[in-house]
């Protein structure tokens, strides 16, 4: 299956597409525009391959067709078929290739066209590009993004093959870094923070955010990988989450504002490294932690995370954490057992009255 | 090769079968009854009823994310089909897969993988199990062109020719992976030179013609049944629809398209029946409106069917 | 590199060979023979072939040469080359053949020669055969045993590319059964049963353990997977362990008993699907929980225990649980660095006094 | 081609240099002094001589599990290799890699990698960016023949096939991958027919012929530097030794392995120089000697070496 733009958001109808203003990261006055998640990871390529003459994109259906969600689409009208380079279908190769230019100071951009189908890449991922600096004693660094889209949800109705969410897998990989940014806005700016690292850095876009808008300084800027970001403060109880599932911890804390409870919201931008002074801090305030991930429950990223908790809050605790997760069970296709596969909002609802309630 | 009359109606009826199936499905994903995606098979009808009218019902084939013509080819039931790909709980996935995933075990059918290569394995090893019980069964799996890029592709013939399997592998040459026409994805004209590349033999045939494809076919099966081997059988047709049902096709033009619709095996086969006295016009009407009504029946049978039942969500995670 | 059963002994330099005795597993008076994990490896292959005509083995080297560490040796002379069966080097392939025959219904059991190389093939391992029952609406099953050796330690330098544990990204998948046998006679119930399941199971075999030795009972039987076993009842405090580091717990808990406290060590035999249940009732019984896990930190197995821990005895902890896991890096290959990569008993030893200080 | 007597001289010192290193890495590791598995090279040193010889300083080379010897014949330091695989920071990769990791950027190899077929896409990738910036360097990735049963092996080869990128791909065929000969492997017996899957030229030489190797090699080289694209190139020889040093083989008898050893490339390349005229008994026998006492003080440097600092340990895990 090999979405497009228009059906990314054609597709997307069962869950909620959130209103913008759920997140400001803007300050008022700052010179900027509103557009898609989407437009925000071309902005920052079309800005990076500008800039920066080792940049380029290589993966398949990236040309014209514009990659499997039209992602890279008019940027190869801009840059030619050399620098935004359509490949056989062969996922390691690709992957391996972008690590060879890379070892020579290239700066690839590689797309997936699925996260699923980076179990035909794992070797050169985790196995060579993820290790070659350690193994070469510093010889070498490998600068490389690799984009996958992952995730599901909205009555997408994209299977078992098509649907998963996998960053634990990458994450777990000591070398690598992971990316997943919930907003137009830390699209953009982690995209380019991480086209300029020189580690490879895989950034997990969430297909049902490619259609979110929100708003995106005019300037050039980057953010940090490797920090969390506060999305909300609050006083009561964390929730921490990432990619999607920062709308869903947002929107449950807009409406738990109306119960008098006070919702902070971590934003685990990137999973690793982990940040986990950002959410130890977070858990000695409250004392109280609702973990939200998309992934399938068992060995999912919540498990780091609620070590992170342990670790540096176990004393200010006054609920043990909670966690919202996928089923523990592959992604089916009809709408009537897929609904409930992922967590919504009203989970994540839940959990927090349930901590509050301990 | 001089298929009977049965035969041959049998290869237009499912022709036929498959594309209405495929315009059917077409069309209610374009009325948003069908979720997720389709990748249709129209115009390499003959490709998959050449190769599945080769095989017996126990042989095996492995398909891909554009399998409801291997399915149906192959024997599967249309209603059955449709119920899938619409979510439904009669579906032969219990509405599990739908249309990318759709496996039919009882005629044949291990199943759709929808990650490009992915059953390649399966079938060589399916071809294993029955080299080792001493069956004379085949599998087959079908690629698309731009399949055989993949590593899959290669260690799966390397391994069936090693171990001289009774296996088929089908490469459909449409000419597209997704947008990428396969000039820029493989540098040889002929796929079916990579088969050298293995010691095993390679044939091209014209994916257009059902006869072609069933005599080539047919030759490769009954090779793979008496122990012979593998072959690799690449069928030249062209993908008439988009990728999958409303892809906007950027990167071709209509007078491509239009000029291999030209070739549209079905009417191509329609009039070699004809000329060749194999049928009359009657009789081809004939099963064309058999096969339209068996189609409305499915779809009414696939809207009037339940979807799964929530609380069976996690049935089938583990035997 | 692909080492043999001499090897992995010669080279089992530095790490203890521990003493049987610290796990005794047979009752007295059952009539049981001493035998390495290794042979008892063999001899479930060995007993379940010669019970049922459609397991076979298959993989890299297996016949003659006996496999990457010597543990299918013997069996190619005694069931011949078609049933013990050497493949090219085509990892994602032969786990796809391997579910091809299962399909149809035989019962492959198949090596790949480190688990490092399962990079290759993940695809076929979890995209197509976990999820292969469940896409297909219970048409079919997968009943595969995919062996691979795990781990490092004890000064065998294979570096980073020969000595990771990967269990977790078999474990993360729904559908595929994850175990990790820290004994012989664990080893010889837990393959036989994983060869008897109908599902597709991971069995990660520790290098270092080959070697080791212990009783074994001469009649057939098979342990429950999914079912953690406790290795040793204590009432102080919990170790939460599997494979290799299970030796680690038991040889800390024998040490600290001196010391008076009493140590119980669980054995997480099979990690997927996890037994919480006896994780969570022992963390109520004690109170304080130590985990150890070889793999890496981050997104290792440590975290998802730990949430069962959280969930089922939060008000029973008297102490943040601490875990002892391998260092946060790819495995470098000098002694110097490799040394500190991996837990050593010590490192148990610490984390127990520091859950009983707290 | 023609090459000169310094050049002839050169690829003599560089196969000695192999054998004695080979020789006195394979003797540390019997007795202890280096940990891990040592792969060695004797048999095949005219391969990677041959190959190397033919490229420039700035070509690049990517290599296997058994790479010493590629690294040498690429003009890697001794000491540095020696300090390596004891473990030692004065090591190329300052003790992190040991003897299956050895990369030495300096001179042009861009690292071992350990897992079979994965040093491919690297070579590939490199040669994609030489081909972007227009630079007329020349990438090498060195497989075993078992290698070539690899998804990576075939991915790559299309790639840099329909690209048209300056890769030259060396297949060594010492005939077996750990204990399984080629025959139980692959069904064809020339492997350089593999090529014409990818439509590139595909070349099969005398392995344990060094003027040979180096022939085909120059003439794939300048071929990939004019921009015309991948050449696969076959050398076959033999592996004398075990898959590692110490390994059974129950898999060969000793007659076969001597039977090889005939065709001893050292010797015979030493005969050939003494034969033509091209070098005096004198001339050869000082490049022992100097050989000889390379080793011994690459030895002494990496004894005397330390291992790296137990503080350095998280070093380079990012950069
Ligand atoms: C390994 C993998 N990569 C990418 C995709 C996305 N994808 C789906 S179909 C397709 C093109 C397949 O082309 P071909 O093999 O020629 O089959 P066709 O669609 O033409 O029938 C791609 C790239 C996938 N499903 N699997
Ligand atoms: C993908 C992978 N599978 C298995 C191994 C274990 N292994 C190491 S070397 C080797 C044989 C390689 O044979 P060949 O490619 O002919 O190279 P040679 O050892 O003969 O130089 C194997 C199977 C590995 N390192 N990587
Ligand atoms: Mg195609
Ligand atoms: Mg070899």
């Amino acid at each position: 299956m090999a979405a497009t733009e228009r059906d990314a958001v054609s597709l997307g109808g069962a869950a909620p597409v959130m209103s913008p203003d759920l997140i400001m990261q803007v300050a008022p006055g700052t010179p900027a525009r509103e557009m898609s998640y989407q437009e925000a990871i071309r902005e920052a390529l079309r800005e990076e391959m500008t800039r920066d003459a080792s940049v380029f994109v290589m993966g398949e259906d990236v040309g014209k067709h514009g990659g499997a969600f039209g992602v890279t689409r008019t940027l190869f009208d801009q840059f030619g078929g050399a620098r935004v380079r359509n490949t056989p279908i062969s996922e390691n190769t690709i992957v391996g290739a972008a690590t060879g230019a890379a070892l020579v100071g290239m700066r690839p951009v590689i797309e997936i066209m699925f996260v699923d189908f980076s179990g035909l890449a794992m070797d050169q991922i985790c196995t060579q590009a993820a290790k070659l600096r350690f193994m070469t004693g510093g010889q070498c660094q490998v600068p490389w993004v690799l984009r996958m889209p992952q995730g599901g949800g909205a009555g997408k109705s994209t299977a078992a093959q098509h649907s998963q969410s996998l960053e634990t897998w990458f994450a777990h990989i000591p070398g690598l870094k992971v990316v997943l940014p919930s907003t137009p806005y830390d699209a953009k700016g982690l995209l380019k923070a991480a086209i300029r690292d020189n580690n490879p850095v895989i950034f997990l876009e969430h297909k049902f955010l490619y259609s979110f808008r929100g708003l995106v300084p005019d300037q050039d800027y980057v953010l940090p990988i490797g920090k969390c970001d506060v999305k909300r403060v609050g006083t009561d109880v964390t929730i921490v989450a990432s990619g999607y599932m920062v709308w869903h911890a947002m929107l449950a804390a807009q409406m738990l504002e109306r119960e008098g409870v006070s919702v902070e919201v971590i934003d685990v931008r990137a999973i690793s490294p982990l940040d986990r002074e950002t959410i130890g801090a977070s858990a000695r305030k409250t004392g109280r932690v609702v973990l939200v991930a998309e992934a399938v429950r068992d060995y999912g990223p919540t498990g780091e995370w609620a070590m992170a908790v342990t670790e540096q809050a176990f004393d200010y605790l006054r609920a043990p954490v909670v966690r919202v997760t996928g089923r523990n069970s592959p992604v089916p296709f009809a709408n009537s057992i897929e609904d409930g596969v992922w967590p919504r909002t009203d989970d994540v609802l839940q959990a927090v009255r349930q901590v509050m309630a301990y | 090769m001089n298929p009977d009359k049965s035969t041959l109606l049998e290869m237009y009826r499912r022709m036929v079968r498959i594309r209405e199936f495929e315009l059917a499905s077409m069309d209610l994903f374009k009325r948003g009854q069908v979720k997720g995606a389709v990748h249709p098979y129209i115009g390499q009808e003959a490709s998959g009823v050449g190769v599945c009218m080769a095989l017996r019902r126990d042989d095996l084939i492995a398909g891909t994310h554009r399998s409801h013509g291997h399915n149906i080819a192959k024997g599967a039931d249309t209603a059955r089909m449709m119920a899938e790909i619409l979510g439904k709980v009669t579906g032969y996935c219990k509405g599990r897969g739908g249309s990318m995933h759709i496996a039919a075990f009882d005629t044949g059918s291990l199943g759709a993988l929808a990650v490009v290569g992915s059953g390649i394995p399966l079938a060589v090893g399916a071809a294993l199990a029955f080299q080792m019980r001493g069956e004379d069964r085949v599998a087959v799996p079908f690629t698309g062109e731009a399949g055989s890029n993949t590593g899959n592709w290669h260690e799966g013939l390397n391994m069936a020719a090693v171990w001289n399997l009774p296996v088929v592998f089908v490469l459909e040459n449409n000419h597209y992976g997704v947008s990428t026409n396969i000039k820029d994805a493989v540098k040889v004209d002929d796929l079916s030179v990579r088969a050298q590349a293995y010691g095993i033999p390679g044939e091209r045939v014209d994916g257009f013609d059902v006869l072609d494809v069933y005599d080539a076919a047919t030759r490769a099966v009954e090779r793979a049944r008496r122990g012979e081997g593998p072959t690799l059988l690449v069928t030249e047709a062209y993908r008439f629809e988009g990728h999958y049902a409303g892809e906007p096709e950027v990167y071709r033009n209509r007078q491509e398209v239009d000029q291999y619709r030209q070739f549209d095996p079905i009417p191509r086969f329609r009039e070699y029946l004809l000329k060749e006295n194999k049928a009359t016009d009657a009789e081809l009407d004939a099963i064309d409106t058999e096969i339209k009504q068996e189609i409305a029946r499915a779809i009414e049978f696939a809207r009037s069917s339940p979807e799964p039942e929530p609380a069976t969500a996690m049935d089938y995670v583990y035997a």
